[in-house]
């Protein structure tokens, strides 16, 4: 009787010193899992850009005759690796000469000025796993020789494995 | 009807109105530079004779002790002027007391008040031809001389002087 | 047997059913994948070329001042400058022209000419500008082909008759106009 | 059976039965396992954030003060996954808790009362699971396997 007393005091206080000590009550575990899609994402801040040369665009004695427009972005967020954006108009013979060229990038490497035809040109590489912008800055060129016009382009970027 | 009458007549107001404006762009377009052109003319006297060197010789020089003329000749006196009132003096820069020399107006052609006849026996300057104004003109000058001193010198220069200046 | 054979058939069309339905899905899921991996955006831009004339000189130029004459001559000898030269654009048309005007008439007696070259069109050649103002300017190149025409001389030829007198200096401002 | 090995054994048993008993009575999950997909976003922004109130945590009140603490084991962890309780009836939710894998268990619902009542208490879990571009995709990089770990303990 002695030898189990000395046995259960301890487990006892044990206990005690278990019930003073801070008590888990219950402990539950579940699972969450996160999965995140391959989102690629491209935009113009503006969707129409109108460009008028007129005399003021003209320099006596100068057959060519240019103008620029910087009032638009383009934005983009891609979460995949290695990706560059390509540029094309979908007018097949322009009248004039239409350039771009991506400016003030936030991210990836801007490609040398494009002149855009219907075949995609490079516009912005590098911009994998990325979210920035950049200024669309178009200029166009006429020449006097030519006359008058309109030309309408409607211009497509495209997110592109690089 | 009506309805179609009325819409017919507002679009073609439109399309009158907007051919008027077009017309106006078009007619309207030019450019334009000016220069700035400075524009000047001086003051200018011109006066020729036609012959430089005149020779007034005569065979009677050393025979007749009496005064007279011996001999004359003739040159032509050109001018311009664009100035107003101006006249032509003349003076002889050589004058000889051995002789007198007669200068008389021939011809004379512009508008100008004119001595016809003058005398040049010193270097003093002799008002000739007076009036001249904003023109070009010409006469006839004979030179005739008179002798005074046989024993003279045989031969000398006049050098004669015409020059225009303010009346 | 009939049933049976009935019973197959159902069953292969059924199968041919399941699979057409999971290879469109499948098709479809690739095409989502080819969607979010590839975006486009699309912009408009007109470009218009409006009509452009364009004229300009290269200065003014020095005085043309009549310093001398020709005794007997009421024509003073004339001064001429060519030391300014006229630039064109233009993308109208061929039936541009430039025309000249002073800002006021010169006196008689005086004659101001000018000559513009041009290689784009046809000059008119030494043209008296003395009387010709704002109302009654004249041609000095015609017949202009659309394009540029940079650097041409023009050539300013002033002359006096003694009988107009002398002339203050005076500044006229002589102006050019490309026009249809 | 001896005496002793009868005593240990029925205070081993007693201990136990305690324990287990509570811990499965106290604290539960309800709503199971839940997936949360991202599937677009903001061109020049970042991906939108998606969030998930699905699941409940169902607790008692206990003797003493106690409160829920959370954290998650996710190896290889690449986007981001917050959690935050809402709707408490009994306690104090804390600020939300950015759940990273191997985190120390942070304080999600504090100062829960003692009893009574003895009856259940239901919160909500309020899951927000987000990424940036640049974080990218999981189907390059796999996706992010939570396994989240709710205790109720003595405050």
């Amino acid at each position: 009787m002695k030898f189990h007393f000395l046995i259960l005091v301890p487990i006892i206080l044990l206990f005690c010193a278990q019930m003073q000590a801070q008590t888990v009550y219950a402990t539950r575990t579940h699972r969450v899992t996160v999965i995140v899609s391959t989102i690629t994402l491209v935009q113009v801040s503006s969707g129409v850009v109108n460009m008028t040369i007129s005399g003021a665009d003209a320099v006596a004695g100068q057959d060519l005759m240019t103008l620029t427009n910087q009032s638009t972005n383009l934005l983009w967020g891609i979460n995949s690796s290695l990706k560059k954006i390509t540029v094309n108009t979908s007018l097949a013979a322009p009248q004039f000469t239409l350039k771009l060229l991506a400016g003030s990038s936030t991210q990836g490497t801007a490609a040398p000025q494009v002149t855009l035809s219907t075949v995609p040109a490079d516009f912005l590489l590098n911009i994998g796993r990325s979210s920035g912008n950049c200024i669309l800055q178009y200029t166009a060129e006429a020449l006097a020789s030519q006359g008058t016009g309109t030309d309408p382009h409607t211009i497509t970027f495209t997110v592109q494995n690089q | 009807m009506k309805q179609i009458i009325s819409i017919l007549a507002r679009h073609t107001a439109s399309f009158i109105i907007l051919s008027i404006l077009n017309s106006a762009t078009l007619l309207s377009q030019y450019s334009a530079s000016n220069q700035v052109v400075t524009l000047e003319v001086l003051e200018l006297n011109k006066v020729i004779v036609s012959k430089q060197l005149l020779a007034l010789e005569s065979p009677l020089y050393y025979q007749s002790s009496s005064e007279g003329p011996v001999v004359s000749a003739q040159t032509r006196l050109v001018w311009t002027s664009n100035g107003e009132w101006r006249k032509i003096s003349v003076a002889s820069k050589q004058a000889s007391r051995s002789c007198i020399v007669h200068i008389s107006l021939q011809e004379m052609n512009g508008d100008t008040n004119t001595r016809h006849q003058l005398e040049l026996t010193d270097a003093s300057t002799h008002d000739f031809i007076q009036g001249l104004s904003k023109s070009a003109g010409s006469c006839g000058v004979r030179f005739s001389v008179i002798m005074r001193d046989p024993d003279g010198e045989p031969a000398h220069f006049h050098s004669v002087v015409y020059t225009v200046t303010s009346s | 047997m009939k049933q049976n054979k009935q019973t197959s058939s159902n069953q292969e069309s059924v199968m041919k059913k399941s699979f057409a339905v999971l290879a469109t899905a499948v098709l479809s899921t690739m095409i989502v994948e080819t969607t979010f991996a590839q975006a486009t955006a699309t912009q408009n831009v007109t470009l218009a070329v409006n009509t452009v004339y364009k004229i300009a000189t290269s200065g003014n130029p020095g005085p043309l001042t009549i310093t001398t004459g020709t005794a007997g001559v009421d024509a003073l000898t004339s001064v001429n400058d060519a030391s300014t030269t006229y630039s064109i654009t233009q993308n109208f048309g061929n039936t541009v022209k430039v025309t000249a005007h002073l800002d006021a008439a010169l006196v008689s007696g005086y004659i101001l000419d000018m000559n513009l070259a041009s290689t784009k069109g046809t000059s008119a050649g030494t043209i008296d500008i003395s009387n010709a103002t704002s109302g009654s300017a004249v041609d000095v190149v015609t017949n202009i082909a659309r394009g540029a025409d940079a650097g041409q001389i023009i050539t300013y030829t002033f002359s006096a008759n003694a009988s107009a007198g002398t002339l203050a200096s005076t500044t006229k401002v002589v102006t050019l106009t490309l026009t249809n | 059976m001896r005496p002793l090995t009868r005593t240990l054994a029925l205070t081993i048993l007693l201990l136990s039965v305690g324990g287990i008993s509570g811990a499965y009575s106290q604290l539960t999950i309800l709503g199971g396992n839940i997936n949360m997909t991202v599937t677009t976003g903001v061109a020049g922004g970042e991906p939108i954030a998606v969030t998930n109130a699905t699941i409940s945590l169902r607790y008692r009140l206990q003797n003493r003060i106690t409160k829920i603490t959370v954290r998650t084991s996710c190896p290889g962890q690449r986007f981001n996954l917050a959690v935050v309780a809402t709707s408490v009836p009994q306690g104090t939710a804390a600020p939300q808790v950015t759940l990273t894998n191997g985190m120390l268990a942070v304080d999600l619902i504090v100062s829960i009362p003692r009893r009574p009542p003895n009856t259940n208490q239901t919160a909500t879990l309020l899951y927000t699971a987000s990424s940036t571009f640049a974080q990218g995709n999981s189907a390059e990089l796999g996706n992010d396997v939570h396994t989240i770990t709710y205790t109720l303990l003595d405050q």
